[in-house]
């Protein structure tokens, strides 16, 4: 059993990595920001897989805390995206 | 052994060294929350208050002969941290809280926080820092274990850098930014260094890596990047590109507290580590190479201050070339043939001392010339030297130190190194400790004589420079002469808690 | 070779690619991009390496905050001109040349481990349970290593005041320039009312549970920093004024905290910062939960950036 | 070859790619960047020298665990910091750079 879910988390590990040179090869920044997102869903998924692998349940805390921060640096691009100009300088 | 008897247990009056760290992170902590309007006020109790401790520690240690130690928590090492205080610590100490007290005392026409309604900034941020600072040598000086010292570091370096750019102009915060870089890189490569050692011996504690330590590839990858990364911070050439945009842009009492203080911190540890943590490790061909470093800066540094129109830079420079002789004393001490290891030891940190005393002094008779005149171009200072006699005459004293003529502490502190070198028969350092003091002379000489020459134009100060000020410049520069004279009082404290057989391997 | 060889293998070879291109990348916000893809990946391989506590660190400070710190960095270069000489071809090979040296250096070092792998690690579980901590690195942070915790928190309020000493004179005492946008953004709105209320419960949980599983201060205050900033971002809350007294009443309460315990120790347990026999597991729950609020506001006010307005009276 | 030397070879080699970036680019948000890139290379040294030393029961020696959880909160406040005073250069000089030779630039000054 653990082997096979080792197995199933180096099959998603495999096709982030294929994910993630697919789109940081594109040079538009929102497709950027699909890297993290990415990273973000793919992380959770083979953290979970290793956490019940390993039967180490506090690997699940890890997957809670790369989605809530996936979606935090989310967060930080839209506003880079959105508001880089308008950011009012303090002069 | 004394030093294997202080692992033991937290020796009487141990808990001394731990109220020397506590009070300036007290003096922080309060500083936050009263706000920058008490700051100086908090300052001008704590900074005393830690002289004070720093003397007791002093007279404890020099009476007793015994290194202090307290074991934190009551935890001992490897497990725990162990703050130490030898020979070595107590003086560092007690020379660094009285230029600390006396910057003080200099700044407070700048940094006086009293006076306005609300809280402003240089003050807040001038006084804490000075507070952590003087925190953060203590911790240095004191600290048992690798990566404890290496958290009192980032403090250091966390607490110097805004000091470079407290006044925001553009090249000032050019110099905080490149200071800042190379602070963090030295930091980094140090942490490298912890994080080998520990893989090698399991822990970081001094005393017992030194019963610990061998030689072998983890090891001396490990003490390379320390020292490399330490040298870095210290401002050693070549990587002394740093400091003198920092140290001359900073204001004054800034400068003095950086090239006096701050820059011995990082080299006091590299002193930790190769004579106490790592004692005979160091080869013959990596302290030659040291040296070679050390000779280089000495050279470099003078000639370039030779050439200096300004004099903050003028002193800036100076700095760099000073530094090259706290680095003469590892190819003098490490020569495994003559163990010459004690009388080097004392010589260099009376050159860290003195130069501390001298070169605080300096900055400060530099600062109140800038006040005065509006600016410190050396072409134009005709005519200082009857308008603030006791300002130059502070400069003049602390140039005499730099030199080394006797009786300053600088004399005897190159003295020491000297009779080192023709101990351990390396004549090439003496050569070049002497073509130093020549080339230092020159531009002390540059400096003073336009200073006593007549103005080209009429003189005319642009402030009038509080009294205080000239005195703690003074004051500082007299102790740098009076340093000389320890020779005939405490200066057989900086031996104690040295292990009796350095090169212990060698037996 | 196994099954858990071949996931390490892809994992060091994914973040060795990441890593680089991060390096090498010729946009700045690329680089930046790469470098949050590389924080998350790498706290997978402190997962790997059973140091969950560090993930979690890693994850949230690593990744997550830094990463916003650098693009909001980026965000505002853009309208500044970047003198863009790139170093020369002899130069940059003489750099990799060295660079490749200290690496060979410290490879060549791991290589050899030393014979037997010393270790403190039974001496930890040996002395943790008078502590009544069941988390052995919450042992040594707060127990073993307590004085280099309470330092390192004196190293965050310092590195907070440089910080705000970059400001303007005027704007001292004012709000930092993090700030809310002329046109508030639904999107970042929605997120912002729907990751805090998680947020927040899961940085409590953090704090709570790193006395008996990993996790802690550190990382409960950064989960908490990261979703109060969020706020500040999306325009639900101002930022505060950097010379509230709350503001610096809370940055200290961990701290002073902290202190007064070690003090404490000096009477009651005749060491500074040791606790008394049967009370060390409350005090440091007590300690850790002030740090958690103190680790939270200065982290998020050293992300938020000095003061760039003087505050309206 | 062990999980914990493949970590640590990897932890080496991004310390080597670290340094590269930090020597090499002239921008200092790149600096920075690689700065925090050679930190954690440095990090994951402190984790295999934890993991190969997992004793007890435990997964890995939890003291250089703890220093690393340490050193990247001080790392975080480095950055931090170094990234104020690089926005405040691109302030007041609109552009953002070290090279200029600031012995110079001292001397315009008066």
């Amino acid at each position: 059993m653990p082997s096979l879910l080792l197995g199933a988390s180096v099959f998603v590990l495999l096709t982030v990595a294929l994910g993630l040179f697919a789109i940081l090869r594109r040079s538009a920044d929102v497709d950027r920001l699909m890297a993290v997102q990415l990273l973000g869903t793919g992380g959770v998924a083979i953290l979970l897989l290793l956490a019940v692998a390993t039967e180490t349940p506090s690997v699940m805390d890890v997957a809670v805390m790369l989605a809530l921060f996936a979606a935090f640096a989310a967060v930080a691009f839209v506003r880079d995206a959105s508001g880089a100009s308008s950011e009012v300088r303090g002069e | 052994m004394p030093a294997a008897t202080a692992l033991e247990a937290t020796t009487a009056d141990g808990a001394l060294l731990v109220r020397a760290i506590i009070l300036p992170v007290v003096g922080i902590l309060l500083s936050f929350v009263l706000g920058g309007r008490y700051a100086e006020r908090i300052a001008a109790f704590l900074l005393p208050a830690g002289l004070c401790v720093a003397c007791i520690v002093f007279l404890k240690i020099w009476q007793s002969e015994t290194s202090l130690s307290y074991i934190v928590g009551n935890w001992k090492p490897p497990l725990g941290i162990t703050l130490r205080a030898d020979g070595l610590s107590v003086a560092m100490m007690v020379a660094m809280a009285i230029v600390i007290c006396l910057i003080g005392v200099f700044a407070h026409a700048n940094f006086d926080s009293r006076v306005a309604s609300v809280e402003t900034r240089a003050p807040m941020v001038f006084w804490v820092m000075l507070m952590a600072i003087s925190g953060a040598m203590n911790m240095i000086f004191f600290g048992g274990d690798l990566f404890t010292l290496y958290v009192a570091l980032e403090l250091l370096t966390f607490a110097a850098v805004p000091l470079v750019c407290l006044d925001g102009r553009a090249e000032t915060l050019q110099a905080a930014l490149r200071y800042l870089l190379f602070a963090l890189l030295g930091s980094i490569l140090y942490l490298v260094g912890t994080a080998l050692l520990y893989g090698s011996y399991g822990t970081l504690d001094i005393v017992l890596m030194s019963q610990r330590v061998q030689i072998e590839p983890a090891t001396l990858a490990a003490a390379t990047l320390m020292t490399v990364g330490l040298f870095a911070k210290t401002a050693l050439f070549p990587l002394h590109l740093w400091l003198p945009p920092a140290h001359a842009g900073a204001p004054a009492a800034a400068s003095a507290v950086l090239s006096a203080v701050v820059v011995k911190g990082s080299f006091f540890l590299v002193v930790r580590l190769w004579f106490d943590a790592m004692p005979g490790l160091l080869s013959v061909a990596a302290s030659q190479f040291i040296g070679v470093l050390g000779a280089s800066a000495i050279i470099c540094g003078n000639i370039v201050a030779l050439r200096q129109k300004r004099l903050k830079l003028l002193i800036a420079y100076s700095t760099v070339a000073q530094i090259g002789y706290l680095f003469l004393m590892f190819p003098l001490a490490a020569d495994p043939l003559h163990l010459q290891y004690g009388d080097v030891l004392t010589g260099g940190m009376l050159q860290a001392i003195s130069h501390a005393t001298a070169k605080a002094a300096m900055f400060m008779a530099a600062g109140l010339v800038y006040a005065a005149l509006g600016h410190d171009q050396i072409s134009e200072l005709g005519g200082i030297a009857r308008a603030l006699p006791m300002t130059m005459f502070a400069f003049g004293l602390g140039g005499l130190c730099l030199i080394g003529l006797p009786p300053t502490g600088g004399f005897l502190a190159k003295w020491l190194l000297l009779e080192a070198t023709i101990a351990t028969e390396q004549w090439w350092w003496a050569i070049v400790i002497v073509a130093g003091g020549l080339l230092t002379s020159a531009y002390v000489f540059i400096v003073l004589s336009r200073a006593m020459g007549p103005p080209s134009a009429p003189l005319i100060l642009r402030a009038a420079v509080p009294k205080y000020q000239e005195v703690a410049a003074l004051g500082l520069a007299l102790l740098s002469v009076l340093l000389g004279l320890v020779a005939l009082g405490p200066i057989d404290v900086l031996q104690v808690g040295r292990p009796e057989a350095p090169m212990a391997w060698l037996r | 070779m196994s099954i858990a060889s071949v996931f390490d293998v892809a994992l060091v070879a994914l973040i060795l690619t990441i890593g680089a291109s991060a390096i090498l990348v010729r946009t700045a916000f690329a680089a930046v991009v790469m470098f949050v893809v590389y924080g998350l990946l790498l706290s997978m391989a402190w997962v790997r390496l059973h140091a969950v506590d560090v993930a979690l660190t890693e994850a949230a400070i690593g990744g997550g905050m830094t990463g916003l710190l650098l693009l909001g960095a980026v965000a505002r270069s853009r309208s500044v001109n970047v003198d863009s000489v790139r170093v020369g071809y002899p130069l940059r090979l003489a750099a990799g040349a060295l660079c490749a040296l200290v690496a060979a250096g410290l490879a060549v070092a791991i290589f050899y481990p030393p014979a037997p792998v010393p270790t403190l690690a039974p001496m930890v579980m040996e002395n943790l349970p008078p502590s009544g901590l069941g988390n052995p690195v919450a042992g040594v942070l707060f127990v073993f290593r307590a004085l280099d915790t309470l330092l390192e928190k004196v190293v965050l309020l310092l590195a907070l005041l440089g910080v705000w000493s970059l400001a303007p004179d005027h704007a001292w005492g004012g709000t930092p320039g993090l700030q809310v946008y002329a046109r508030p953004d639904p999107t970042l709105i929605f997120l912002a009312q729907l990751l805090p209320p998680v947020g927040i419960v899961f940085g409590i949980y953090m704090c709570w549970v790193g006395a008996k599983d990993p996790g802690g201060a550190f990382q409960g205050g950064t989960v908490l920093a990261a979703m109060w900033l969020l706020v500040i971002v999306a325009g639900l809350q101002k930022a505060p004024a950097i010379g509230r007294l709350w503001l610096r009443v809370l940055l200290v309460t961990g701290p002073v905290l902290f202190l007064a315990i070690g003090l404490a120790g000096w009477v009651f347990a005749d060491a500074f910062l040791a606790y008394p026999a049967g009370y060390a597991k409350p005090l440091i729950v007590a300690v850790e939960a002030a740090l958690t609020l103190s680790i939270a506001v200065a982290l998020g006010m050293l992300a938020a950036g000095p003061p760039v307005r003087a505050q309206q009276q | 070859m062990n999980a914990a030397t493949l970590f640590g070879l990897c932890g080496a080699a991004l310390v080597g790619i670290g340094l590269y970036g930090l020597i090499t680019n002239p921008e200092p948000l790149r600096k920075i960047l690689a700065f925090n890139l050679l930190g954690s290379g440095v990090f994951l040294l402190f984790g295999i020298i934890a993991r190969r030393a997992a004793a007890a029961g435990l997964g890995g020696d939890p003291v250089p665990q703890a220093m690393v959880i340490t050193a990247i909160v001080v790392a975080f406040a480095a950055t931090a910091m170094a990234i104020a005073l690089v926005q405040r250069l691109g302030d007041e000089t609109g552009q953002a750079s070290i090279s200029s030779d600031s012995s110079e630039t001292g001397e315009e000054k008066s």
